[in-house]
């Protein structure tokens, strides 16, 4: 991990402002924030720990547990909600038996929901990784989930 | 440079500096604007909603905590509308919080129940659903209690900005918000260093000092401003007084000194020494090779005998004695004053190089 | 301190050195830390240890336990070189210039590193940074002054602090860190062997006749007396037969405590007056119980030079009385009235013989103290000294040369100890260890070691090592991390239990006598 | 309005691939790269320009591609379609019929998008490029006039083009309106060694997506934006804050900046002027708040993105406590044609008080969703009825519900209503950032409350009481209502905490977001009276107050919501009133979506 921070570091400037796009980075490379990258982040900002943790928090998109190896992300925007994006979401959670925020027990799916991703006029729309699914119905959800990756 | 203004405020002309805030300009003139958490210590936050004012030509309304004064500005600090919001905002946070003052340590002294008894409130018209979270009570010198949290942040901006310890900040948002040590751990478990800034800022319940639990109410303490015994800072603190025993150390900016009411864990929470058992408290002699209790007049007798032969006998030379840095100059003073006037020697020093 | 605790937040550099100032002076650590975090302050921190303030610092020289005059003339060696000094300052308002010149010219960046393991480059950027500050303070602490050469070290930080021009103005200077509540005012009272109060020197006559008279006695001892690492020798060696200790605990506080023990048992008369039964106190022939701070009326004086009141919250426990009240009984017996009706008399004594309290009194210390020196009742106490000039005319500089440390490492004892302290324990721990809140942060004694040394001693954190110097041994729990370097260890001297102080030398500073807390030669073993 | 298109030299036509989110999550890259195989086996290559381009609005027919400059529009494109465009429009010269765009209303397939009711009642300034050019090449920027605006505004006194927006009218698009102009001026005339303009993308209403759009197709209209307020201002450093939400708008924004700087447009002394200006882009991560500008400025500066009381403004105390002016996507994609055609030109568009046009994202029970942008003042009617092509399913329109989760709505009463800022202001509905949803009888207009405030209270800093508490308080009101747990008391409670909420919230996002709920008591109280007297959802949206049985009265026997039935739970027969099965029912709502004629109580 040590090596990867360094070169996630080499990348930005030291300062207050490089957190959120250095936390990014770690998100990117790890998947979530683990508690030790956060600390090294602190130090490469100069910031306190517990400061990089309140920020964190603070953003929808950073996670503090290991995700699944796909990502579901169904669309609660004002379109898809209208559309029946809720119906949606409950047969996804359903059928992978989490709930939005958690990760499967075999590690393949981690459910979450955003706040809309401007495909309104796919309403309601789902994501699987970045293949995005729009005009969903519930009886689609199956067929599209059987598709991910192991 | 002219830096006074002229403000008027609910119809009465005022005067002000230039740099000053609303708040700082109506509290100079004596007007009382409730505030929460607002601390003089700290940089303003603006996030509680109960200092805010109408001001004229101005949008909204803002916090005089944060708001600069203008010349000129035209201030209401006590309508209808305010005191709505004001009311409301109380009465929120005592829906979704564990506020029985019967069983709180800060009765007597808490901003919250001093804010709700001004504005009359007597009953919570809403429904409470609030879901008790747990307390942390892992160190032995703080407890930690959100259920009596209004986060308010003076704890973080204590901790963050004016002790600079990066111990505690809020973590998530909305009314999920908390204080939170990192990664969410007990204090006991984090870098806390226990200078009790947070404890001292604390308007609630919310942190209060454990030691102190149930050894009296505020109303029964007397406090007795004095130096710190440790360090060389040399703290302003106040012991509070109970039946004879400190049973709390408090601090205030107003009282003076370089610390402006800040503390280390020693000077806030390590002066339970005083009431310790293993305090001497008559003299000892010794007797037949081990020491033994005995009376001041026996005692003092023994000494000055002693050193009054052996000074005779071996001349003032051979006599020593070590003053101390943690007495205070009086005694200092009279311990060179005893060596060099009564005995005649100047074998006399302390532990300034230990 | 030359200069006020609050100036610290506007200085534009601070070089704090051998002064873990996070742990021993929190509260002051916090107004540095906030001059950091606002942008305003670029701090220089020069310790062994990566004491926790690093993760403030710009630029951290690590230097050598014992290398302080290397490095600090290699500072000077730059600025001087490179031409960054206060020119006008200097020539104005320094004396002996060419000396000091001449005597840093050898301390080139490349020497400064070999002797002190501090990177040139670090060197130079350190000496720049300071020098182009417009305020700039020192802030030192034990860490300078406990070595054989801590004088020596004392002046240099001095010397580089004139050479930039930052004595005299605010928010700069050089600001010893005191460890103790009334270390100053001990000072300044005159509870040393050779001078009275405010600094007056027992060698001069016309001082001693001057308190003769006001103290009414005849004359007073001319020779200065000894300071109390020579007291424990003369001890030793029956020169000494009678002591009396006020509220100190030597059996943990001083070097080589086998010798301390020694010195004290040979003694013919041995008094302790304190709160506690300290180690000490269980030697002495008479015990006198003290009232603690909380429980008496006076004044101390702090780091800053500022005197503030003391104030009784409660009854002493027992019988136990002031130490004001137990001297004067004592003095009285031996047939010298001291009769005070309370500590402000004491103190109103004291103010009219000693220049720099003469405009104080209790009444004018209630709004916050003042800070000496205040030598009338109208002066409102000096912020900063030496402003406009030198007490002594001129700033003088002093040509000093580094000189290593008495007990080189070798085969047998490879590794340096550093002793000091930690946060919540107190200097011997009389009244910390007696705190449930402050023990239980650090119950116990540990040795800090490097991983490296660690993996070569086959030890894991958190097992018991017994550590060894040439005069003793104590063990502890090992906590190995990167707190101290490779080669060195840091135990902290609190504990009675495992006294950090067997294991110290007794090499006193010729000048100051102070012990080489600092440095002396250990061997670490895994503990079987 | 629409562009010159520029056809490469020596090329004759031009097919366009629209690879906007919509068109590229249905394998827009697919049907390109058979495009150009296509092309080569017909050897078709050297005449015809292929190229890919940035969302045109029509996104509910898409993948849709374009041959111009004829401007044949293929909508629902497959990539097995590709060869036979080929072979029949671009060789054969004839075009593909069943790909082209079907008149719901006259039953006819138009051949252009100059023809489609959709595109003719619109009028395009920000969108003007979107659609037409490569939003990754620069030249096709520059070709179409680009770059001309900030040339332009270097060479006049940053007063004179503070004068000139002054002169265009032109608001800000975020949501508030302000004056752009007067925001320029406030920060031109702060003193500061160092100031900051920022583009605000981080547009988080859920419902609106015309700032992606522009920068996913028109980034570079954005950056000249900047540089010419940047100048008007003299400011040298820019952030564009763009949401994470957003990969493809970060991507084409970070290209576009790159081809900027190679050109001299960014950097040092660009265009040669002695100005200097640099553009960091910053990524959100996401929350709503950070649209306030001040907690824009915060989250900029890693902080949490917490806003801060105002004053001071940003303009005096913005980022890094330097003097800072923040404007919005779309507010800064008319900047350019503000510069090269005139203030006054501008002007000339929309009502008096607001000028230009708006862009409004089309969505919820609309038959064609998607970007659309239009003259300030153009009736909600004219919007819906012919843009969007009317309601879905031929329900009937109940409402249209702007500005997102600090909005409102505009019930059926007020359909005519010109769409400017004042009028939407009037009704309690704002203009916002221009997210349109159309609501029809089978949306609760409770359960819409309630959706919005579930949002706002989620995007809560949580900094001030009223909003962290308050919205919470009222989330708590609201789902007892749409449970039919709760009184008329509660209601007036309701409101009351709706007014303190919004008269005591420190920013915009709490003082707004009780919006939703007032506008739709307002309107619609007899619905949340239905709720509370009656038990009743007049929907058939809340669950709880459903009985999932089907009202024989009105059913028609279609058997519609049996085959919609996912749990097997609904008989039916030819001709025979069907029966919802309780024990089997999983009240998915399914059935209600499918019956056309609202006959499940």
């Amino acid at each position: 991990m040590k090596e990867k921070l360094q070169e996630i570091f080499s990348n930005h400037h030291g300062t207050r402002d490089a957190l959120i796009p250095v936390l990014q980075d770690i998100q990117g490379e790890f998947g979530y924030l683990p508690p030790e990258a956060m600390d090294a982040a602190a130090r490469f900002c100069r910031m306190s720990p517990v400061e990089v943790y309140g920020v964190a928090t603070f953003y929808a998109q950073f996670k503090f547990d290991p995700v699944g190896r796909n990502i579901i992300m169904v669309c609660q925007g004002t379109a898809c909600h209208v559309m029946g994006g809720a119906r949606i979401l409950e047969e996804v959670a359903s059928q992978l038996q989490v709930a939005p925020g958690q990760t499967t027990k075999d590690g393949r799916f981690t459910l979450e929901t955003v706040a809309c991703i401007g495909a309104c006029a796919l309403a309601p729309a789902m994501f699987v990784n970045k293949d995005t699914h729009g005009r969903m119905k519930p009886e689609k959800v199956a067929e599209i989930l059987n598709g991910a990756g192991n | 440079m002219d830096d006074k203004l002229t403000l008027t405020i609910n119809g009465i002309s005022v005067r002000g500096k230039k740099g000053q805030t609303v708040l700082e300009v109506c509290r100079e003139n004596g007007i009382k604007v409730p505030t929460l958490c607002f601390h003089p210590k700290m940089p303003p936050y603006g996030g509680c909603r109960l200092c805010i004012v109408e001001i004229q030509n101005m949008r909204g309304l803002p916090p005089s905590c944060t708001t600069p004064a203008t010349d000129g500005m035209n201030i209401s600090t006590h309508t209808d509308r305010l005191f709505r919001v004001r009311r409301t905002v109380l009465e929120l946070l005592l829906a979704y919080g564990n506020h029985n003052c019967l069983m709180c340590e800060k009765n007597g002294e808490c901003e919250l129940q001093n804010l709700v008894y001004e504005h009359g409130i007597d009953s919570v018209r809403f429904k409470t659903t609030f879901a008790p979270k747990p307390v942390d009570d892992s160190s032995s010198m703080i407890v930690r209690d959100p259920n009596k949290c209004v986060l308010c942040g003076r704890c973080v901006r204590g901790c963050l900005s004016v002790q600079v310890n990066g111990v505690i900040d809020i973590a998530a948002r909305g009314s999920d918000s908390f204080i939170t040590t990192f990664n969410g751990g007990l204090l006991n478990d984090s870098n806390c260093a226990f200078c009790g800034e947070c404890v001292a800022s604390c308007p609630t319940g919310a942190l209060t000092p454990k030691q102190s639990h149930f050894k009296g109410r505020p109303w029964e303490l007397k406090k007795v401003q004095t130096t710190c015994t440790y360090c060389g800072v040399g703290c302003q603190l106040e012991l509070n007084v109970k039946d004879n025993e400190v049973v709390k150390v408090t601090t205030d900016p107003d009282l003076g000194g370089p610390n402006k009411g800040s503390l280390c864990v020693k000077g806030r929470f390590g002066n339970d020494f005083i009431n310790h058992p293993d305090r001497l408290k008559v003299p000892l002699v010794k007797k037949n090779g081990s020491l033994q209790e005995s009376t001041w007049d026996e005692a003092l007798k023994i000494v000055a005998d002693k050193m009054g032969s052996i000074k005779k006998k071996s001349g003032p030379d051979s006599l020593a004695f070590f003053s101390s840095a943690r007495t205070t100059n009086e005694e200092n003073y009279l311990v060179s004053k005893f060596a060099r006037a009564v005995i005649g020697t100047n074998n006399v020093d302390h532990c300034a190089r230990l | 301190m030359t200069n006020s605790i609050e100036e610290l937040e506007n200085s534009d550099v601070i070089l704090l050195t051998g002064s873990n100032t996070r742990e021993m002076h929190p509260v002051i650590s916090s107004f540095i830390k906030r001059g950091v975090v606002s942008g305003k302050t670029k701090l220089i921190i020069a310790d062994p240890r990566r004491i926790d303030l690093v993760d403030f610092a710009d630029i951290w020289l690590r230097q050598k336990p014992g290398s302080d005059v290397a490095w600090l003339n290699g500072l000077m060696h730059v600025i001087i070189k490179e031409g960054l000094y206060a020119k006008k300052y200097v020539e104005e308002r320094t004396e002996d210039f060419d000396a000091l010149k001449k005597a840093v010219s050898t301390y080139t960046p490349e020497r400064v590193e070999e002797i002190s393991g501090i990177p040139a480059a670090d060197l130079i950027a350190a000496a720049r940074l300071y020098a182009g500050a417009p305020a700039a303070a020192i802030a030192y602490a034990m860490g300078i002054t406990q070595h054989i050469n801590g004088t020596d070290a004392v002046k240099s930080v001095a010397n580089l602090s004139m050479l930039c021009g930052n004595i005299g103005i605010e928010s700069g200077g050089v600001n010893p860190l005191r460890g103790q509540n009334n270390v100053q005012g001990a000072c300044d009272m005159g509870a040393l062997p050779n001078v009275l109060t405010a600094y007056q020197s027992v060698t001069v006559p016309e001082v001693r006749e001057k308190f003769a008279k006001y103290w009414g006695v005849k004359s007073l001892p001319e020779k200065p007396g000894l300071t109390i690492v020579e007291t424990i020798d003369a001890a030793a060696k029956g020169q000494i037969k009678s002591l009396f200790i006020v509220g100190e605990n030597p059996m943990i506080s001083d070097p080589d405590l086998h010798h301390v023990e020694e010195g004290l048992r040979k003694l013919d008369f041995l008094v302790v007056q304190d709160i506690f039964l300290t180690e000490t106190a269980k030697l002495a022939d008479v015990v006198l119980p003290a009232a603690c701070f909380a429980e008496k009326e006076g004044t101390f004086s702090n780091t800053e030079r500022r005197v503030q009141r003391v104030r009784k919250a409660v009854e002493p426990p027992g019988e136990a009385k002031a130490d004001w009240e137990i001297i004067s009984e004592i003095a009285s017996r031996m047939g010298y009235k001291m009769k005070y009706a309370n500590a402000e008399a004491i103190f109103d004594e004291m103010a009219k013989i000693t220049p720099s309290y003469a405009g104080m009194s209790y009444a004018r210390l209630e709004n916050g103290g003042l800070q000496w020196p205040c030598p009338t009742a109208d002066h409102a106490g000096t912020k900063y000294l030496h402003k406009e000039k030198f007490v002594r005319g001129k700033g003088k500089f002093h040509a000093i040369e580094w000189i290593p440390p008495a007990e080189p490492t070798d085969s047998k004892y490879p590794l340096v100890l550093i002793t000091g302290r930690v946060l919540s324990q107190y200097h011997t721990g009389t009244m910390t260890r007696r705190s449930e809140g402050l023990n239980g942060l650090a119950p116990e004694c540990f040795v800090e070691i490097n991983p490296i040394d660690a993996q070569k001693l086959g030890v894991a954190n958190g097992e018991f090592v017994k550590i060894s110097s040439r005069r003793g041994s104590i063990s502890a729990k090992a906590v190995v991390g990167e707190t101290t370097d490779v080669g060195m260890v840091f135990i902290p001297f609190h504990y009675f239990e495992a006294a950090a102080n067997n294991l110290t030398i007794a090499a006193l500073d010729p000048q100051a006598k102070i012990p080489e807390y600092k440095v002396c030669a250990v061997k670490v073993e895994k503990v079987a | 309005m629409e562009p010159a298109i520029r056809i490469q030299p020596g090329k004759e036509r031009q097919v366009l691939v629209c690879r906007g989110t919509g068109c590229e999550s249905q394998k827009a890259k697919v049907i390109f790269d058979n495009l150009e195989k296509e092309l080569d086996k017909a050897g078709l290559s050297g005449s015809v320009e292929t190229k890919y381009t940035g969302c045109h609005g029509f996104c509910q027919q898409g993948p849709t591609i374009m041959v111009m400059p004829a401007g044949t529009f293929y909508c629902n494109v497959t990539p097995d379609d590709v060869a036979e465009i080929v072979e029949t429009d671009l060789k054969g010269g004839k075009p593909v019929e069943r790909l082209l765009f079907l008149d719901p209303k006259t039953k006819d397939r138009v051949l252009t998008f100059r023809d489609m009711r959709y595109f003719n009642p619109q009028r395009r300034i920000v969108l003007r490029n979107c659609g037409f050019i490569n939003p990754e090449d620069i030249d096709d920027y520059i070709a179409v006039g680009g770059y001309e605006g900030a040339k332009k505004a270097l060479s006049m006194t940053q007063q004179q083009v503070i004068d000139n927006m002054k002169a265009s009218g032109l608001r800000g698009r975020g949501g508030a309106g302000f004056p752009t102009g007067m925001k320029w001026e406030f920060a031109n005339r702060s003193v500061a060694d160092q100031k900051y303009i920022i583009c605000n993308a981080d547009e988080g209403d859920p419902g609106a997506f015309m700032d992606r759009a522009v920068l996913e197709g028109d980034p570079h209209s954005v950056l000249e934006g900047l540089i010419i307020g940047g100048y008007a201002i003299g400011a040298t450093k820019s952030y564009i804050y763009v949401r994470a939400e957003y990969p493809m708008a970060y991507e084409r924004t970070l290209i576009a900046i790159d081809q900027a700087k190679k050109k001299g447009y960014l950097g040092k002394n660009i265009f040669g002027s002695g100005h200097d200006f640099e553009i960091k882009v910053k990524l959100g991560a996401g929350a709503f708040v950070c649209g306030e500008e001040t907690a824009l400025i915060a989250s900029i500066e890693g902080k949490r993105g917490m806003p801060m009381p105002r004053p001071p403004f940003p303009a005096v105390k913005g980022v890094f406590g330097k003097p800072t002016n923040i404007n919005n996507v779309e507010t800064l994609a008319n900047i350019p044609v503000v510069m090269t055609k005139g203030g006054e030109w501008f002007a000339s568009t929309g009502t008096e008080k607001s000028k230009g046009t708006k862009v409004f994202a089309l969505a919820g029970k609309i038959t064609y969703s998607g970007l659309v942008e239009v003259p300030m003042g153009t009736p909600l009617r004219e919007i819906i009825e012919e843009v969007g092509g009317g309601i879905l399913n031929k329900r009937k329109f109940k409402a249209a519900q702007t500005g997102g989760p600090s909005g409102g709505c505009i019930p059926a009463e007020h359909f005519d209503v010109p769409m400017d800022y004042e009028n939407l202001t009037q009704l309690g509905a704002i203009m916002g950032s221009g997210g349109l949803i159309v609501t029809d009888e089978t949306t609760c207009m409770v359960d819409m409350a309630k959706f919005f405030l579930t949002f706002t209270q989620k995007e809560s800093c949580g900094k001030c009481v009223p909003c962290r508490l308050g919205t919470k308080k009222m989330l708590e009101i609201l789902t007892d209502v749409t449970k039919g747990k709760a009184t008329l008391e509660d209601l007036d409670q309701l409101v009351t905490l709706a007014e303190d909420v919004k008269n005591g919230s420190l920013c915009g996002l709490g003082q707004t977001a009780p919006n939703p709920v007032l506008s739709t008591v307002r309107y619609f109280r007899d619905e949340y009276e239905a709720h509370i007297l009656k038990k009743e959802c007049p929907a058939r949206v809340c669950v709880r107050l459903i009985k999932f049985q089907v009202n024989p009265d009105k059913c028609k026997k279609c058997g519609q919501c049996a085959s919609a039935c996912p749990a097997d739970a609904i008989t039916w027969k030819k001709k025979e009133v069907a029966q919802i099965d309780s024990e089997k029912c999983i009240k998915c709502r399914s059935c209600i979506l499918a019956c056309r004629y609202n006959s499940i109580d």
